[in-house]
């Protein structure tokens, strides 16, 4: 229990100390340290006994175990990748907030938010009573929107307010949930938890429940990423700084999506409420796959693409969690390996946007010359990401479709499907453009190659190769720093091991999610 | 079992060696083919044994996240893995000799190629659905990473970004239909798909999502537009494997499919037998009117691959009506033809790879008289071009003769439809054999024989001999193939009642005597006026008496001085088949009105790219893509809107589940 | 209680109306006095705990004075003094604030159907102090008045949760109260920058992110 | 298999195709008014050509040296199963049809590439009209002969053709004509007689088969000739076959009937050539098409029949 307390005051502690630290690199070495401190901390939490601990306030279920291991595995991984992205930005001094002093070093801000975020996230994961998580998931929002507002710009101070205003709102909501999922029960409740309140189940007033979810729906769905309140989303994630992206959309959007889970959890103990919130979380989910398919179809910011991406995956999650049966567990791998491959992509995109400086997808070309690396990893991360073989998303993908036609929900699998295409044909494009091709520099003649006038553009071909070969091979290769890199092959080999080998811990917490979940085991 | 997994092991990291050892492009290329051979002949000892010895059949069990799965090693995979072996090693052995042509840095090309190859190889042997959709998508993937080789031409990144697409689009009706039988059976095992009745309806749902699947593979007629771009952008090795081996893990797949359900239902065969009918015509009459040398040898794939549609169509009928003999002919000749038509592409791509590093150029335009520079090369192109338009004593007619054989059985068969059945396939085989033997004398022609009508002074240069080895291999193929074709019969007909026997039908000796023994006879026929036309051929010189030959220029009805230019050229020849079918390849034309009495220049030129990509497809997702457009003005980056969607929502669910409820 | 539930949903019809930005923030401040009242008058006849009564201060002294000093702080170095026109005109916004009270009426009639609540009055309230929030978010062009709607809106969720009687522990109220109080704080800090960034506050400008533009249109379009 | 009888049959039919060219010539002859050349001038001109010198064109490689060898051959092959004198072909077995059609295809092969390789304008020209002309024919050619299958129930022509009654004429003579019309049509197209092709043109522009073979001289030319000649006569005698059914001769008349059978087809071209003028270019794969349309409605009254 006190290592579950520890978790979460640690890092809040040293972000706050952090504040105060001048020297830029004990700063970023504290990060890290604090990072794989979490990490054992975490891992030994999650080893320990299974079940709940006392559960009143915090607790350890499999879905905590899936959830805290993910979250610290990511938050170590773009910790190191800080350190790089740090260098890269040389701390500047933000004109001064209204006389705050401390406040003035972007860089030591942000390695404090990152602590604090982390603590935050923490505390959404293992508390078990509701109105604590709550307090935790809307910290969250407190201790990132520094983070985003890091470049200090028009721009991102922008995305910074919309992300501040919208979530804000929408935890508001959350809470107004919370009350009345209190309302649900006898007056004063012992165990206000999601197993608290399921050994309740009989006595539960409906009428509270369905209202309480659609307010934890609205609530924590605008923070999940759900359409059509996801808007939010994009913006914060082209603006913040890589790392940072990748913690928002591999962890921040697991922790409101476990907020809605734990709600879930108590709905499926009835089965009335059970439909219900079924109905309701395929709806969102559906919509969530429609919208980003639309946006991500000639989307020309490939960072912008990478957020859309998260708003469909957390559709898919949507989709998955209300279909019910094998598909939950389909759903909760889907997360993880969601989480392990898109984090690197933010990654990745952050090495690209260092490199080329722009994030207009037009503007890159011929990765694979320019960044071999990179370049490679991009394209696996596509694959990955729109559910490749052999790498787990395929699994999860399956596995929710079907379920779907296991339960004679043609229209569902229908669209899910559609939706999995229109976005994989969006990406395909993009990516390809980003690729493959020439370098920027060579760009000269790639035009008079791409215009669709030209009649006869096969012959131009056949004069051309012997030149373009030559241009292929010839020509700088931007170095890429092993820290760039690391992080994200090892993040995408593991997903790629999620497709052919479940470790039996994995395994476990999925199936014991899934079962909590009203779920069958995969 | 263990010998084909080591095989696949071996390729496979061959490739990753091949990979890494890129910079040095001689080793790489060196390790990527030996393992590539190696591979081949390691997996070429079970996949004999279980043909020649047939019965035995290996498994291994793995785990998979979704459960144990099972490789398994029977006569029908075997069988479909035999393309696989020979072409992956001979291409490899082709790519090794030219890859010294390729300026590019090739061991990432290595390993994909080992990719596609290994990944082919698992498909064939994969006994469960999860394991069959992966190998089936690395598949997929390798292909498409082996076409973007050259990503500088933007109509090769095209034609990537299509296959990719379409192969997508493919899988994903895979997806439904593994996802429809999985959900009546609840396991991934195709053992237990063979075991579980379903209901007609859901087994038509199923086979029909499965021709649209492996329909996109093989090339079925409004799912090909992938194809010729593919192969013609893709070196030619690798074409000759996509075409040879990646489009007929297709038909492995109809196939088997077709065994998971045991009663079949009529429209399943008359959907075959018309859509390789459409497909095989439509195919030729587009590939007639095509200047690029490869896109026509493409298209050819698809008619091809329209011919043993008809067959498997025509054997699923007949295995409905309960004739066996019929169902052997239709059947058997389908499976051949699967080989030879693995043999002659692959002779056929690698040939016009040489046309290529010979010439530099792909147009038939620019190309003449390579018979004289490049005889080798000549003479294997001219006997693959003669074998694929099916015409005796090369292999492709043996199997084309029992699907024709099948045909004229069920004419004798008497019931209407049986009679409709051989209408479609004999004059269907008919016209598609006289439009094939018009393309391939066409590409002949005017690629090897007469003069060079390129303007381009570079003398073409004959490729060397490790580059001609493959070719004169798969050559000596075809001629056994045909040579000896009732032993090779024996195994096919192992593999074709396995798979009749799925769906009931029993082969009894004579049944397939009554076909073998007429195959034998015009084998042997051909063969012995072939040989009459080598003796003659020996003998000819003594007819001509030392003064009796002189040679002059061509008589052009008297013009004194012709030249290459006023040679035929693709354009008119191509000219009267596209007057005829003017109507479906509506080819663009080129080039001024000659005027006036002393016309100063003129020139004429036509190219008919693919019908259903241009009036179909393109047209359709540009409609898509300006639906989207509008709907993009959602996220107009308005604050005081977002919020209003967030109350508009909550009102909603508010009143739609509290209030009205 | 009844009473103390009714001047919050009059000083919400006001807030709607109000242009001048001083007068919105006292006007938020008194219904944080009101909201840090409420819970005595709920808890009511005697048994007033001394957590209770401590609550109470304390979110009477982060609602009521410290959140509108900082407000007031960021007006004036803004130095903006009245809301511009907003999207619907001040009166139609009071009209839209009645219907809106009749809405949250009806729900709460509805939801009473089922399950009674203690004071159905001071849910109505709460109901009508979300929508209005709401409303004033997505009305307002200013960024400070956007402020003043989250907090509305904040109020309303206590107040309801007050009238459902669904309290928590000392430490969680506290919690949740730390992270509004935080939040507004975020919320001022950001309004300097925002007045420094773009020298106005006016949110609806804020439209640089979007996704109107198209990327040039990729290769499926290009002729063969 | 093969019998003695057969061969002697076979050798008989060898001997005798070169006159049918001379007949319709005559007939042409006559129509025209004049005397015309006498009946057995394709035995004189190939007797002469095999002792004229050669000529090559430089362009020309080894295709056009074997062609004439293979065509002459494959034409032979072909014989093999084509039944004259309403008795058994030298050779039967079940679609020996097929191997038929694939040997004439190969001699077609030959011509064509043939054709090509003297890289002349206007051999090109006549190479691509014969292809797809000759592809056209194909359906028209094997949907008659179907029908005929499904009437008489054996796949090897002898079979089909000895089993051909008058019966069958009597029953469903619609069905009988069709396929006689439409098979009449074949035989001129495959053989390049007006409407299709003239054969004596003397504008290149217009020719089919006699422009692709322009620079043939001495032996290849007469071997070309003599196949040709071949080509004729095998389709007539199908046609023969099929008209006057093997059913209805006594066995003794078998070499008068079939002898007159053929002579009769070969006025009839001699009078549709003389009486018909060539269609235009464009017209022609229409008339084509029109013969497999034919067949094509003969199989549909044979369905609509059973």
């Amino acid at each position: 229990m006190n290592t579950a307390w520890a978790l979460i005051i640690l890092p809040a502690v040293t972000g706050l100390c952090s504040l105060f630290i001048d020297s830029e690199r004990l700063r970023k070495n504290l990060l890290v340290v604090v990072a794989f401190l979490h990490l054992y901390m975490s891992l030994q939490l999650c080893n320990g006994s299974a079940g709940e601990l006392d559960g009143v306030w915090l607790g350890v279920d499999h879905l905590t175990r899936i959830f805290l291991t993910l979250t610290s595995l990511l938050f170590t991984g773009s910790a190191v990748y800080s350190m790089i992205y740090l260098d890269k930005h040389p701390h500047a001094d933000g004109a001064d907030l209204a006389g705050w002093q401390f406040l003035r070093n972007r860089n030591a801000i942000f390695v404090a938010c990152m602590q604090l975020f982390l603590a935050a996230m923490s505390l959404a994961i293992l508390s078990m009573h509701f109105g604590l998580q709550w307090i935790g998931i809307e910290a969250t929002t407190l201790a990132s929107t520094p983070l985003i507002y890091y470049h200090r710009n028009r721009r991102s101070l922008e995305a910074a307010w919309k992300y501040m205003i919208i979530c804000s709102v929408g935890i508001a909501l959350a809470l107004m949930g919370v009350f009345f999922l209190a309302k649900t029960t006898t007056q004063h409740v012992q165990l206000f938890t999601p197993a608290g309140l399921v050994l309740f189940a009989g006595y539960l007033k409906l009428g509270w429940l369905k209202v309480a979810f659609i307010f934890f729906l609205v609530g924590y769905g605008t923070k999940m990423g759900l359409a059509p309140m996801h808007t939010w989303l994009p913006d914060a994630h082209s603006e913040a700084p890589s790392p940072v992206s990748a913690m928002l959309s591999g962890a921040l959007l697991n922790c409101a999506f476990l907020g809605i889970l734990r709600i879930y959890q108590v709905c499926v103990a009835i089965p009335a409420t059970a439909a219900f919130a079924s109905e309701l979380l395929i709806i969102a989910g559906l919509v969530s796959m429609g919208f980003s398919g639309i946006f991500i179809m000639h989307q020309p910011d490939y960072k912008r693409m990478l957020a859309y991406s998260s708003v469909e995956h957390m559709g898919i999650l949507a989709t998955g969690i209300g279909l019910g049966g094998s598909a939950i567990a389909g759903a909760l791998l889907h997360a993880i390996c969601h989480s392990l491959i898109k984090a690197p992509m933010f990654l990745l995109a952050g090495n690209i946007l260092s490199a080329f400086n722009t994030k207009k997808v037009e503007e890159v070309s011929g990765l694979l010359k320019s960044m071999p690396f990179t370049g490679m990893l991009w394209l696996a991360g596509f694959l990955a990401i729109t559910g490749t073989p052999p790498f787990g998303t395929f699994i999860s993908e399956f596995a929710i479709l079907k379920a779907a036609l296991q339960t004679r929900s043609w229209t569902t699998a229908g669209l899910y499907l559609l939706f999995l295409l229109i976005v994989f044909i969006g990406m395909l494009t993009i990516v390809m453009q980003m690729t493959l091709g020439r370098r920027p520099d060579d760009h000269a003649d790639e035009h008079h190659h791409h215009n669709p006038a030209a009649k006869d553009h096969e012959q131009k071909h056949e004069k051309h190769h012997k030149h373009d070969a030559a241009s292929a091979v010839s020509g700088s290769v931007i170095d890429e720093d092993l820290l760039q890199i690391m992080t994200p092959v090892i993040f995408l080999s593991l997903a790629l091991i999620l497709g052919f080998y479940l470790p039996e811990y994995v395994r476990q917490a999925i199936n014991g999610g899934a079962l909590l979940l009203g779920g069958a085991i995969l | 079992m263990q010998q084909f997994l080591t095989a696949i092991l071996v390729i496979t990291c061959g490739g990753l060696l091949a990979w890494l050892t890129g910079r040095l492009k001689t080793l790489s290329a060196a390790v990527g083919t030996g393992s590539c051979i190696g591979g081949a002949a390691l997996a070429l000892i079970p996949v004999t044994e279980i043909l020649v010895s047939g019965g035995q059949t290996a498994e291994m069990v793995f785990n998979l996240p979704l459960g144990a799965a099972t490789l398994k090693l029977d006569t029908v995979s075997a069988f479909f893995s035999l393309p696989v072996i020979v072409l992956g090693a001979l291409s490899a052995i082709y790519a090794a000799a030219t890859c010294h042509h390729d300026k590019h840095e090739c061991g990432g090309y290595w390993f994909f190629y080992c990719l596609l190859m290994a990944s082919m190889l698992f498909l064939t042997a994969s006994a469960n659905a999860i394991l069959f959709l992966m190998a089936w998508e690395i598949m997929s993937v390798a292909a498409f990473f082996l076409i973007i080789h050259r990503d500088e031409i933007a109509s090769a990144r095209n034609a990537a970004w299509r296959f990719l697409v379409a192969s997508h689009v493919g899988t994903a009706g895979l997806f439904i239909m593994f996802a429809v039988i999985t959900s009546q059976c609840g396991s991934f095992e195709f053992a237990s798909f063979i075991r579980t009745p379903v209901s007609a309806e859901t087994a038509s749902l199923v086979f029909f999502l499965a021709l649209f699947g492996f329909g996109v593979k093989v090339g079925l007629l409004p799912l090909h537009v992938w194809m010729p771009d593919s192969y013609a952008f893709a070196d030619a090795h690798v074409s000759a494997v996509l075409s040879g081996a990646m489009s007929k893990m297709g038909f492995y797949g109809l196939v088997r499919v077709l065994m998971f359900l045991p009663v079949h239902a009529p429209s399943w065969g008359w959907a075959l037998a018309f859509g390789g009918l459409l497909t095989g015509v439509f195919a030729l009459i587009t590939a007639l009117a095509q200047h690029d040398l490869k896109k026509v040898i493409a298209y050819s794939s698809m008619e091809n691959a329209g011919i043993i549609m008809m067959g498997l169509g025509c054997a699923v009928l007949a295995g409905i009506w309960k004739v066996p003999s019929l169902a052997f002919a239709a059947l058997a000749g389908a499976l051949l033809h699967v080989l030879n038509h693995a043999a002659c592409k692959g002779l056929l791509f690698l040939g016009s790879g040489a046309v290529y590093f010979g010439t530099g150029t792909r147009k038939l335009e620019a190309m003449g008289g390579l018979a004289k520079t490049m005889p080798y090369t000549a003479l294997f192109f001219g006997i693959g071009a003669a074998a694929i338009s099916g015409l005796p004593p090369f292999n492709s007619f043996i199997s084309e003769f029992m699907i024709f054989l099948s045909g004229l059985q069920a004419a004798r068969l008497g019931t209407s439809s049986a009679l409709l059945l051989a209408g479609v396939i004999l004059a269907g085989l008919g016209l598609i054999g006289g439009l094939a033997m018009a393309t391939f004398s066409r590409t002949f022609g005017l690629v090897f024989l007469g003069a060079s009508r390129s303007d381009k002074k570079v003398e073409p240069r004959e490729s060397g001999w490790l580059a001609r080895l493959p070719m004169a291999i798969l050559v000596l193929a075809i001629f056994l193939i045909s040579l000896f074709s009732p032993f090779i019969l024996i195994p096919v007909t192992r593999v074709a009642s396995t798979i009749a026997a799925a769906s009931g039908t029993i082969f009894t000796q004579e049944s397939a005597m009554l076909n073998i023994q007429p195959v034998t006879v015009s084998a042997a026929v051909s063969f012995f006026l072939a040989l009459f036309v080598v003796l003659f051929w020996l003998i000819r010189s003594r007819f001509f008496s030392a003064g009796d030959i002189d040679n002059r220029c061509t008589w052009d009805c008297g013009f004194a001085a012709p030249d290459s230019r006023i040679q035929y050229t693709s354009s008119s020849f191509s000219q009267p088949v596209s007057e005829v079918f003017s109507s479906i390849v509506r080819p663009y034309r080129h080039g001024e009105k000659v005027a006036g009495f002393f016309p100063a220049h003129a020139s004429f030129r036509t190219d008919a790219p693919d019908s259903l990509l241009r009036y179909l497809y393109i047209p359709l997702f540009g409609l898509i893509d300006r639906a989207m457009v509008p709907l993009r003005a959602l996220q107009h980056g308005r604050l005081h809107l977002y919020i209003c969607y967030l109350a508009i929502v909550l009102l909603a669910l508010l009143i739609w589940k509290v209030v009205a409820a | 209680m009844n009473s103390i539930a009714t001047l919050l949903a009059l000083s919400c019809i006001f807030l709607l109306g109000s242009s001048r930005l001083l007068m919105s923030i006292r006007m938020v401040a008194f219904q944080g006095l009101l909201l840090g009242i409420l819970p005595l008058a709920a808890a009511g006849d005697g048994h007033l705990s001394l957590a209770l009564i401590f609550l109470s201060l304390a979110s009477i002294a982060l609602k009521s004075i410290l959140l509108p000093w900082l407000l007031n702080k960021a007006m004036v170095d803004s130095g903006t003094r009245r809301e511009i026109e907003p999207f619907i005109s001040f009166g139609a916004s009071m009209l839209l604030g009645l219907f809106l009270l009749a809405v949250s009426g009806w729900i709460v009639d509805k939801l009473q159907a089922t399950e009674p609540v203690p004071s159905p009055v001071t849910l109505i309230a709460g109901f009508y102090l979300v929508f209005s929030g709401l409303l004033l978010l997505i009305t307002r062009r200013k960024a400070l008045t956007q402020t003043l709607g989250f907090l509305v809106l904040e109020n309303g969720v206590f107040t309801a949760g007050l009238s459902l009687g669904s309290e928590f522990s000392v430490m969680v109220e506290l919690g949740i109260l730390l992270d509004v109080f935080v939040g507004i704080f975020l919320m001022g800090i950001m309004l300097f920058h925002i007045d420094r960034e773009f020298d106005h506050l006016d949110a609806d400008r804020f439209n640089e992110l979007s996704d109107l533009e198209i990327a040039a249109s990729p290769d499926e379009e290009v002729a063969e | 298999m093969i019998s003695i009888h057969s061969v002697v049959f076979f050798i008989l039919t060898l001997l005798l195709a070169p006159i049918l060219p001379g007949v319709i010539n005559k007939v042409k002859a006559f129509f025209g008014g004049k005397m015309g050349p006498p009946v057995l001038q394709l035995y004189y001109d190939i007797a002469k050509l095999m002792r004229k010198s050669a000529t090559y064109s430089q362009t020309s490689s080894l295709v056009t040296r074997l062609a004439p060898v293979v065509i002459f051959f494959s034409t032979l092959g072909a014989g093999l199963f084509v039944p004259s004198f309403f008795r058994e072909a030298s050779c039967r077995f079940a679609g020996d049809v097929v191997l038929m059609a694939y040997l004439l295809g190969i001699g077609r092969f030959f011509m064509v590439i043939a054709a090509m390789d003297r890289g002349s304008a206007f051999e090109g020209m006549g190479a691509s009209r014969e292809v797809l002309y000759s592809a056209l024919a194909e359906p028209a050619f094997f949907c008659g002969l179907l029908v005929l299958i499904n009437e008489t129930g054996d796949l090897s022509l002898s079979g089909i053709f000895n089993g051909l009654s008058l019966e069958l004429w009597r029953q469903n003579p619609a069905i009988m004509l069709l396929i006689a019309v439409s098979w009449m049509i074949v035989l001129l197209t495959e053989n390049a007689r007006i409407p299709v092709d003239d054969p004596n043109t003397h504008l290149e522009l217009t020719m089919i088969h006699e422009v692709m073979i322009l620079d043939y001289s001495s032996k290849d030319l007469g071997l070309i000739e003599y196949a040709s000649a071949l080509k004729l006569w095998l389709f007539s005698s199908l046609l023969v076959g099929l008209i006057i059914s093997a059913g209805a001769v006594p066995p003794y008349l078998h070499i008068p009937v079939f002898l007159f059978g053929i002579l009769a087809v070969a006025v009839v071209i001699g009078c549709v050539e003389s009486t018909i003028a060539r269609l235009r270019l464009i017209h022609i794969p229409k008339f084509i098409v029109g013969s497999g349309a034919l067949a094509i409605i003969a199989l549909i009254l044979k369905i609509a029949g059973n």
